[in-house]
């Protein structure tokens, strides 16, 4: 096994793959994507517990490592038109920009860490006041009546407003795979077999096929269908072994995605 | 050259909160009280001869700093006109955490509060109305704090049974179901 | 003979819990901030060269005493409690993203580690590193985060101004090449 890393130290996807990429940097010439890509895909296969927000994330990247990937062993495979071609580059790019950005960011963490050591290493002095200052001082507690202090609590245990505005990029794509979800109970039934590529024919977005690829993998999970494929790279073959169409008792499925 | 030791004794009573006891000293740097008590002595006289604004005292049984008595009236108007006004609103919310939810940890009252709340609980500490009252039991035994009868007097309460109830204030249903979001939030 | 207004500055850094800025002591002592940097200078190489175990700092904007660097295994051995718990290797990354792109927000910092930073710029804020400094003027609104004055003071650093450019971090050829070599679609 050449990538002994557990996923635990990996806190998201840049990380695993900057370390995945810098371990191989012993020669740069001998950087192998196929290794990177493998170590990649061992590594989300360890994750039992895949928290949806880090999945689509590491999807998303696991995607453009792929379609690199294919590139690579299928040199000459001219029959792709420019667009997507000049797209995956695109993709390609992004993502070494951002693993850069991430890197520097590490390194400036290990400086801040190495600077909070050094200062460490002098305590500052917090005696505070002597006793015989402590009249002299104003007193917090002049004039305050037990109802104000009552209040001051109130005004301590209600929260600040919860910034939710951060979350907003995550939602849409919940409700989503749960919509996702719901299209699928009902379609899969009436196709009893059929593949994945048919699944997403009509979704352009990556990431409505990753959506609709998270729901398949929850009914999957859930012994509602069956999943083969042909070889690497094979077709995904889907079939549907739950109840029969009509039985929609198993729609709280969805519920873990409210 | 100050020896190593003396200099020791310098960083350890700068640091200190309370006044450190020749005892201690001496266990922390493997000499005997008498004669952390001859170097505290020779720091004394030393800071005397250098005309510095502090002082080296024994008080309560050990050694601590102190601002030279001479400047009291600069360490007043410090006192009036330093930090005090920033830190009311502050200590006043802490106080009542304190209160009511006591005992407490200082990182329980950060916590709550969402920002980290030390210095202002070693303010309410200093001023006495704040006071450990326990140690936690679980693991890390961290410093439990609760208000003190000081703080019961100049709120003119027999106990803390007659605070306000706080079922008075419990927060409004869109209160709670931020707060719950928020929790939600937290958990994912 | 050191002069009443030195001595006011030892007195008074000698009581107090933060860092105290020069435009207070001034302020205090009725003189500019500048004189009082310079007085502070004079004392910081008293204290040196009469190799004392205490040293005065300017940090976080301010003066304090802090115990000697050289002394540490000392005051460590007599601090045992309320050394903060060191921070994980993501939080100190959260951390290193606000202090360089400050003000920003969370989703921008979920942004650049590629993961959803909430959980974690929480624990900073707790802790007291990391605070809300502003809200985003478009829309949503979004709260922006900076570093705190606590933080300059674990650091040990006077102002944001004296963090090391990010441009010092920045990856060089090698790493650069490694990168692009592992991503390379081209067939070897």
């Amino acid at each position: 096994m050449p990538y002994e890393v557990s996923t635990s130290v990996f806190e998201g996807p840049f990380d695993l793959l900057l370390h995945l990429i810098t371990s191989e940097q012993v020669d740069v010439y001998e950087v192998s994507l196929s290794r990177i890509v493998d170590g990649y895909l061992a590594e989300l296969d360890r994750m039992d517990h895949l928290d949806l927000d880090v999945a689509t994330e590491f999807l998303l990247i696991a995607a453009t490592l792929i379609e690199l990937k294919t590139k690579r062993l299928l040199p000459g495979h001219d029959d792709t038109d420019l667009d997507e071609e000049l797209q995956l580059y695109a993709e390609r790019d992004t993502l070494l920009a951002r693993l850069l950005e991430c890197k520097t960011f590490k390194d400036a963490a290990a400086d801040l860490e190495r600077m909070a050591r050094l200062a460490g290493r002098s305590h500052p002095r917090m005696a505070g006041l002597e006793e015989r200052f402590i009249d002299v001082a104003p007193d917090i507690l002049a004039g305050v009546t037990p109802a104000d202090l009552a209040n001051a609590l109130v005004r301590a245990l209600t929260p600040k407003p919860v910034p939710r505005v951060d979350l907003d990029h995550v939602a849409p794509i919940r409700a989503s795979v749960r919509d996702a979800l719901e299209e699928l109970v009902i379609e899969l039934p009436r196709a009893g077999r059929t593949t994945f590529r048919h699944l997403t024919g009509h979704h352009r977005e990556r990431l409505e096929v990753i959506v609709r690829f998270l729901a398949v993998l929850e009914l999957y999970k859930r012994g509602l269908v069956d999943i083969d494929q042909a070889g690497n790279f094979g077709e995904l073959q889907i079939a549907w072994v739950g109840p029969a169409e009509g039985d929609r008792e198993d729609l709280s499925t969805a519920d873990m995605y409210d | 050259m100050a020896s190593e030791e003396t200099r020791a004794i310098e960083a350890i009573l700068m640091v200190a909160e309370e006044p450190v006891e020749p005892q201690l000293l001496g266990q922390l740097l493997e000499m005997s009280p008498k004669k952390v008590e001859a170097l505290c002595a020779e720091l004394a006289d030393a800071y005397e001869a250098d005309d510095r604004g502090f002082v080296l005292v024994r008080v309560a049984g050990g050694y601590r700093f102190q601002s030279h008595p001479d400047l009291a009236p600069y360490v007043e108007r410090f006192v009036l006109e330093g930090q005090s006004a920033r830190l009311s609103a502050a200590a006043l919310e802490t106080l009542a955490i304190v209160a009511y939810k006591q005992p407490v940890s200082r990182a329980q009252v950060s916590a709550i509060r969402g920002v980290n709340a030390d210095a202002v609980m070693r303010t309410l500490q200093v001023r006495g109305y704040v006071e450990e009252v326990a140690r936690d039991p679980g693991p890390g035994q961290a410093v439990l704090y609760g208000t003190s009868r000081l703080f019961l007097e100049r709120l003119g309460l027999d106990s803390l049974d007659n605070l306000p109830p706080l079922a008075e204030f419990v927060p409004g249903p869109e209160v709670m179901e931020a707060l719950e979001q928020g929790l939600r939030a937290e958990a994912d």
